[in-house]
């Protein structure tokens, strides 16, 4: 009965491993599917210790099989076949296969974090400040950019992030890009990678940080040079001036000078709040509420609202806007590209 | 010859080493036994190729070279000549009058342990290592002391003579165990030092390409980790050597201070 | 072979009968103390798998709302809490090893009966203060292993925390507590000729699990002390802005968590390693191995503590030093797996639900210990840690592992406790389920943190292609939990309408088996003799020189056999103040807690007043005797003495984090008063007096040991009058600081500072107690030759204290211009 | 016990030492002392300090475990209980102080990247917003 239950939890074993090859598209965060050096050299270790540990399994069931079902008896039906109670050479034998095969595990363990955990920055390395907030996320650029929960990264350069935490530990993980690093309060760590695929890795914190831990998300996008230079661009240029064509527009521009919003968050121009994410150019993101939600204009509105209700334990309190005047306040944040 | 090279005190040190063993052996007229001899040419190869191979790297700024000569000297070649040296050879001399007293308390476990420990830190503080570096005669006299406090380190554990005796087995890994306490002070500070300790490991080329603060590291966790995993191995052996010992059926009362003790099926198999 | 002889009627009192409610409360039977834990166990064990149920609905899908967020994170740390201290540990340790460890080893109780009580009592005490958040102030909420700084007050506001701060400290003293007992148990009160190397499997694990608890638990009590005064009094330990740091928190813990694995599963071990060989009808194969392999792990699970740190950034030395000592423990484990099987090879099975557990165990802890190299392999640990995979991981090690294991002892032991038996038919439809259950709530796990899902979270995204899985795993839950439900209905249908158990149904190979189910209260009537490992089947079937089970059957008769005198046998008497004592200690911290400092006063006076009545107790002053026929001690060394000794031990780990703590703190103190305030030349006077006092206590021994009582009174008078000016002066020292500025909460030099030297002068002031009750007997006249070693256990004390002051005196004062880290 | 076992060791009180030694150890004690506080107040001995301190600070040490508190005559088993923790506590200061050693070296704030940090001062400040208290699960 043991052995078709574990030929049966083998062949769902298989069946569940093929289905984690088969999707990594629809499954963003997988760490099977490595888009960086640092994520590669983890992922090649990662299917070495795997084999190894696949290896020691079947010799384990075979031999577990073999002793339960071939080599013994049932009591009733006879005495034991042998009474032996030590074998020298077999007691050797498993005690210096494993130390073997973990030899080869080492080896390749202690070559990867010397790698990985280089002391300098590369050469030309873009270098960005990561700084984690209960809970959302702030990216400080060299050259001044500052956004919140998206951080783009150039492909093919060498990035170096240093992980700060402004309130307690959080931890740094997009699983594509490459493992966990914690961000500590009161101590800086780095991670130094090389993205080589464009494209849109989400992230979260992996340290149990409180109430909201599960709703402190991040995307990562991985640009080419050239989209990486435009955005660049784009976020240096300053805040996009509020047209004064649209009205509903400009009375959010003027609702929001007048709120409270302003002791916490920063419009460049507007206000220099520094509690909460910046937010001059929070058109441009996908997402907010530290990725909880897609950046729509209803989402937003839905968040003003009662931050609260989909982010338990927010600092940002509920602004209490009746309903136009909350509409042109989301049709002038919308408007921040 | 190579060997003869550079220092030709070692080579000659294990000719006489071998010439006293066998003429000792003539003397008395016993012969040791296969097993003895065999440890006792063992331990003479490892002085040979500690003192000339690793000699060579340990002198070509290799500091992680130098530690495992440090370990060969100190956690095996006394082990082996302790093994490879027959009781009746060194009962003469240890036992006569005048020395007795004092392999006596040289063997005391408490004595042997705080000389080797003494020897062995000491020889690893900055200012008498980098004299070691420099010095060579002081670096021989100091290779000298190791292995000559090293045998009296292992002698509780493999002592040949009956008169001094070994340690209970549990002892024995007690014993052992506190050992790891002046080798982690020795090597934790080297390996988890953040500057190079030693300087002369900085002047001069360095060899196989290491970088001096790797290779400190390398050093510090070889003797760390190395002396560590030595260690436990030779726990095993003890501990294999204990079980065998307190498992043997031993009468545990005469049968005739409680009658129901009476034993009563003698022929029937072991079985526990 | 000999067939199995049948057993001889015995018509003696079950430990069960008798007493009444009272009997209960007071008891300080091994056996009682022991059932009385399995049944707090069991409550809680349903209690947190209720809670784990729960969050698994409300990880059916992306957008249940089973459970708040801060539900959600309060159960899982109560799942997590729960199933560690109040569950597990209490089973394998407060139950299973309480029960068999005097069973097993031959002994009529353990070392100390009345600390047992004192220790299930509080550990029932602090399972309620754990829980108590659900009447006021909410249950704790920032995981079992609780990282600093969300612990502190300010991002942790409420009493929640404050719940499990004190819960756990009084959970670790009474597993410090049992620790010591097992351990001086085991090594003092063996029968007759049980060798270390005839100590049954289960006996060597739980020796070495003891040595463990020792030294494991006192860094979690200091860490859980720094955050308490952190929460209470305003310091800073793991407060970034006054230069401390969180990470202290993470060291001492896990100084204390990797060990605390292996206390939960070196008995785990130890129950498989008894069940198997009885059901195979072989020996265990490769004893010494086995035996030697349980020493290895417990070693090495001091040097591994970092690999629960890889992704905190300690840099790459240390990561690779704690990945290389992390993946050695698997050779030793690998070693046990393969006997196992070993044993189980060419085997006559009996294929019983207790053996059912036991395959199933082998096979499942196999696959936590091979994922479990992966995490040690630190650049994959950084993919793993704090995602699923690690749930899956430390799932399949603490239940397939430890609670497999629990089950197979469960079932294979129970006919022993109880004296019925377990129905076979619903045990074994509880493995399947349990089996089944757990591999569909597990397994999948893995797959869901290589995907990316972390741990904690109490809700997902819909896109992340994590939804199926997660209610695969929900159903599995379930099923899991209906295995449960059909183990607790096996419980009553037993009691109940069970069948009589004979004493000895599996054929089992121990001595536990050689006596009536359930046993007397006194256990053993005359102490059995041991030839061999395996002590009981060699009297059943012979190896050269054995008596034979008639004759041992004889010894063990009945009463109305000639040679048994109840009389002969002295059981210590039942006690009500551990029960008082533990209440006490459990007021004392209710009133910290909810600020009312009355309650405090009078628990503080009931403890101290319990410990002077619990010492009034003993037949003679400071003695506690069994049996006169058989005096408890190992090579001549009496049990109190290795008591106090072991107690030394651990104080030892306790003071060292201590030192440590300060030594690190001392260079990132930020501003105010630093060492340079210290007066060396009062200290030296200190340190003098100190070291006099030593003087004085071995000069009062040996006139005690001598007979010189008017000399033993004027030296321990004088040992007394050093203690106390040496307080004196650490009072002036402390009040001269005070008047300079430098307070309790100045800077993270003075807090821990303050700390340290203020708990070696705690130390001090309990000292002078002690001598002080000691030298009141002396002028009663009760401290004579007879009871010279009542005087040596607190001369021990003392000198332990001022050996600490010799250490503290060097590192803290004497090198106060030497830069720490 | 039985012979066995008692063979392994015999604890005999009589072979405790007497009032000689309990006053020649206190002497010893006492000139350490004085040795380590003169090592502390003569500068030229500074470089040397920690060494030398370690050093007699041990002796005292070993001299009260062995003699004061009996070790040296009580046998190897009650040393094995004091030496094995003593041990781990010796790995836990070493350990301790190398892994902050490094954090202090390696994982201060970059000087370099010290740009003015906006939020340095929030969660101080933010410890009187009534929102932040309240969205704390009671």
């Amino acid at each position: 009965m043991i052995r078709i239950r574990s030929a049966a939890r083998f062949a769902s074993l298989a069946a569940i491993a093929l289905a984690g090859c088969a999707s990594a598209s629809d499954k963003p965060m997988t760490t099977l599917s490595p888009k960086s050096d640092l994520a590669q050299w983890i992922y090649r270790l990662f299917i070495q210790v795997t084999l190894w540990d696949a290896l020691i399994f079947a010799i384990v069931v075979v031999a577990f099989i073999l002793a339960l079902f071939v080599f013994s008896t049932r009591v009733g039906e006879a005495g034991p076949a042998s009474t032996a109670a030590s074998d020298l050479t077999l007691e050797v034998a498993w005690t210096l296969g494993p130390a073997l095969v973990l030899l080869m595990i080492s080896i390749p363990t202690v070559r990867t974090i010397f790698r990985t955990q280089g002391e300098h920055a590369p050469e030309g390395a873009l270098e960005i400040r990561v700084i984690a907030h209960q809970w959302w996320w702030d990216f400080q650029y060299p050259d001044g950019i500052k956004t919140a929960n998206e951080l783009h990264l150039p492909s093919g350069r060498s990035v170096r992030l240093h992980l700060e935490s402004d309130d307690i530990i959080h931890s740094f993980w997009v699983p594509q890009l490459g493992g966990k690093r914690d961000l500590v309060p009161g101590q800086v760590n780095q991670i130094t990678l090389v993205a080589n695929t464009p494209g849109m890795y989400p992230g979260q914190c992996a340290e149990f940080c409180g109430l909201s831990h599960a709703n402190m998300r991040f995307r990562v996008f991985v640009d080419s040079p050239a989209d990486f230079a435009t955005w660049q661009t784009s976020q240096l240029a300053g805040p996009v001036s509020v047209p004064p064509d649209r009205q509903l527009v400009m009375d959010g521009a003027r609702i929001f000078a007048n709120s409270p919003c302003t002791t916490c968050h920063t419009i460049q121009g507007v206000s220099r709040g520094y509690i909460g994410p910046e937010l001059t150019h929070f058109g441009s993101r996908s997402t907010l509420a530290a990725g909880v939600l897609a950046n729509t204009p209803d989402n937003v509105a839905k968040w003003i609202t009662d931050p609260n209700e989909i982010k338990p334990g927010a600092n940002m309190p509920p602004l209490l806007l009746a309903g136009p005047k909350r509409d042109a306040l989301v049709a002038y944040l919308e408007s921040l590209k | 010859m190579e060997i003869f090279g550079e220092h030709p005190s070692v080579p000659i040190g294990v000719a006489a080493l071998i010439a006293l063993y066998l003429g000792a052996s003539r003397v008395i007229g016993r012969k040791p036994t296969r097993r003895q001899a065999m440890w006792f040419a063992l331990a003479m190869a490892a002085i040979l190729y500690t003192h000339t191979e690793l000699d060579e790297l340990s002198d070509a700024r290799i500091f992680a070279i130098h530690m495992l000569q440090h370990l060969v000297q100190t956690f095996v070649i006394p082990p082996l000549l302790l093994l490879g040296t027959p009781g009746w050879m060194l009962r003469p001399i240890v036992l006569s009058r005048p020395l007795k007293p004092i392999f006596r308390l040289l063997t005391q476990p408490a004595v042997a342990f705080l000389l080797f420990s003494a020897v062995f830190v000491t020889a690893h503080f900055p200012a008498i290592f980098e004299r070691m570096c420099r010095d060579e005669n002081f670096h021989i006299f100091l290779h000298l002391l190791f292995m000559a406090s090293g045998v009296l380190l292992w002698w509780p554990i493999l002592s040949p003579v009956p008169e001094m005796p070994r340690l209970s087995y549990p002892a024995q890994i007690l014993y052992l165990f506190l050992l790891m306490i002046p080798m982690t002070a020795v090597a934790a500070p080297i390996t988890l030092a953040t500057g190079i300790i030693y300087p002369w490991y900085t002047e001069g080329a360095h060899g196989w390409g290491l970088l001096p603060m790797d290779d400190q590291v390398l050093g510090g966790l070889l003797m760390w980790i190395g002396q560590g995993s030595y260690l436990m191995i030779v726990f095993t052996f003890i501990f294999y050597q204990w079980s065998r010992l307190d498992d043997r059926d031993i009468p545990l009362m005469p049968a005739s201070a409680r009658p129901e003790f009476r034993v009563l099926n003698p022929q029937s198999r072991a079985n526990g | 072979m000999a067939a199995q002889p049948k057993p001889l009627p015995v018509h003696q009192p079950s430990y069960l009968e008798g007493g009444g409610v009272l009997g209960w409360l007071t008891t300080i039977d091994h056996k009682r103390v022991a059932v009385m834990y399995a049944v707090t166990a069991l409550v809680f064990m349903a209690l947190g798998g209720l809670e784990a149920m729960a969050i698994r609905a409300q990880l059916w899908s992306p957008d249940t709302h089973v459970l708040s967020a801060a539900t959600y994170n309060a159960f899982f740390t109560m799942h997590g809490t729960t199933m560690i201290f109040l569950v597990v540990m209490p089973l394998l340790l407060g139950f299973m090893g309480n029960f068999l460890i005097p069973l097993q080893i031959g002994a009529r109780d353990v070392a100390f009966p009345r600390l047992n009580a004192l220790s299930f009592w509080m550990a029932l005490i602090a399972g309620i203060l754990l829980h108590l958040g659900w009447i006021r102030g909410g249950l704790p909420d920032a995981g079992w292993f609780g990282y600093a700084n969300l612990t502190e007050r300010y991002f942790s506001p409420g009493l929640a925390l404050d719940w499990w701060v004190v819960g756990l400290l009084v959970s670790g003293t009474s597993t410090v507590l049992t620790g010591l007992n097992f351990f001086t148990t085991i090594i003092a009160m063996r029968a007759p000729g049980m060798t270390y190397m005839r100590m049954p499997m289960f006996i060597w694990s739980l020796l070495v699990t003891s040595i463990l608890i020792l030294i494991a638990f006192p860094p979690l009590t200091i860490g859980l002390i720094f955050l308490l005064f952190d929460r209470f009094f305003d310091t800073h330990f793991y407060i970034v802005s006054a230069g401390a740091t969180p990470i202290l928190w993470q060291h001492l813990f896990w100084l204390f968590g990797h060990p605390e694995v292996y206390i939960m599963a070196l008995p785990a071990f130890g129950i498989i390693s008894e069940v198997v060989p009885t059901h195979s009808r072989k020996p265990l194969f490769g004893y010494p191995m086995m035996a030697y392999s349980i020493v290895l792990i417990a070693f090495l699970s001091y040097g591994v503590w970092g690999h629960h740190m890889f992704a905190t950034g300690m840099g790459p030395v240390a990561d690779s030093a704690f990945a290389i000592t992390s993946m050695l423990i698997a050779i030793p484990t690998g070693v046990k797996i393969f006997s196992w099987i070993g044993t189980i090879w060419g085997g006559s099975l009996r294929m019983t639900t207790a053996f059912y557990f036991a395959l199933g165990m082998i096979l499942e802890f196999t696959i936590g210990g091979l994922s479990g190299v992966m995490h040690a392999s630190a650049p994959v640990d950084l993919q793993q840690t704090d995602s699923y995979f690690v749930v899956a991981h430390f799932h399949y090690v603490l239940f397939g592992g430890s609670m497999f294991a629990i089950l197979s002892g469960f079932y294979y032991w129970w006919p022993k406790i109880t004296g019925t038996m377990l129905s076979e038919k619903l045990g074994k439809w509880q493995f399947w389920l349990t089996i089944i259950g757990f591999n569909a709530t597990f397994f999948p796990m893995h797959y869901l943190g290589m995907w990316g899902m972390p741990r904690r979270i109490y809700t997902y995204g819909a896109d992340m292609g994590w939804t199926h899985l997660n209610q695969f795993e929900t159903v599995g839950a379930f099923i899991l939990g209906l295995g449960f439900l059909l183990m607790y209905i096996n419980i009553f249908r037993s009691l109940a309408v069970g069948e009589k158990a004979p004493n000895d149904p599996w054929d089992g190979r121990s001595l536990e088996w050689s006596i009536p189910s359930p046993p007397p209260a006194y256990n053993f009537a005359t102490i059995p003799q041991v030839r061999g490992r395996d002590a009981w089947w060699i009297i059943k079937y012979g190896r050269a020189g054995s008596r034979g089970v008639a004759a041992y059957m004889a010894a063990q008769a009945s009463p109305s056999d000639q040679s048994f005198d109840a009389a002969r046998i002295h059981m210590p008497a039942p006690s009500i103040f551990p029960l008082v004592m533990s209440l006490a200690i459990g007021l004392m911290g209710l009133g910290l807690i909810i600020d009312w400092y009355r309650i405090i006063v009078i628990g503080a006076v009931a403890t101290i007043l319990s410990i002077i009545g619990m010492s009034f107790e003993y037949p003679g002053f400071g003695e506690e005797s069994h049996d006169p026929e058989h005096a408890p001690s190992a090579g001549g060394i009496d049990v109190r003495k290795i008591g106090v000794w072991s107690f030394i031990g651990s104080e030892c780990v306790f003071f060292a984090s201590l030192i440590s703590t300060f030594i690190v703190y001392k260079s990132r103190s930020i501003g105010g008063p630093g060492p340079e305030i210290l007066n060396i030349p009062l200290t030296s006077l200190s340190t003098f007096i100190l070291l006099m006092s030593s003087l004085l206590m071995v000069l009062a021994l040996a006139a005690a040991q001598r007979g010189d009582q008017r000399w033993e009174k004027i030296w321990l008078a004088g040992t007394i009058s050093f203690g106390l000016i040496f307080l004196g002066g650490q009072v002036y020292e402390f009040t001269s600081f005070y008047n300079e500025g430098m307070g309790l909460t100045t800077n993270l030099f003075s807090q821990s500072f303050f700390v340290l030297v203020g708990f070696h002068g705690a130390h001090v002031a309990i000292g002078v107690l002690w001598l002080s009750v000691l030298l009141g007997a002396a002028m009663l006249g009760k401290l004579g030759k007879s009871r010279a070693l009542s005087l040596e256990l607190a001369g021990l004390y003392w000198h332990f204290v001022d050996v600490v002051w010799i250490v503290i005196f060097t590192l803290v004062y004497l090198m106060q211009t030497v830069k720490g880290a | 016990m039985s012979e066995i076992s008692a063979a392994h060791d015999v604890h005999d009180p009589a072979n405790q030492p007497g009032t000689t030694t309990y006053l020649i150890i206190a002497a010893f004690l006492l000139v350490l002392t004085a040795m380590e506080v003169t090592v502390f107040y003569v500068h030229a001995l500074r470089p040397v300090l920690v060494p030398v301190l370690i050093v007699l600070s041990g002796a005292k040490f070993a001299l009260v475990a062995m003699f004061y508190m009996h070790l040296k005559y009580d046998g190897w088993l009650l040393s094995g209980v004091f030496a094995f923790p003593l041990f781990i506590a010796t790995i836990l200061l070493l350990s301790l102080i190398g892994l902050f050693g490094y954090l202090a070296h390696h994982g201060a704030p970059n000087p370099e990247l010290n740009a003015p940090r906006n939020a340095s001062l929030s969660w101080k400040s933010l410890a009187s917003t009534p929102a932040y208290r309240s969205a704390s699960p009671r």
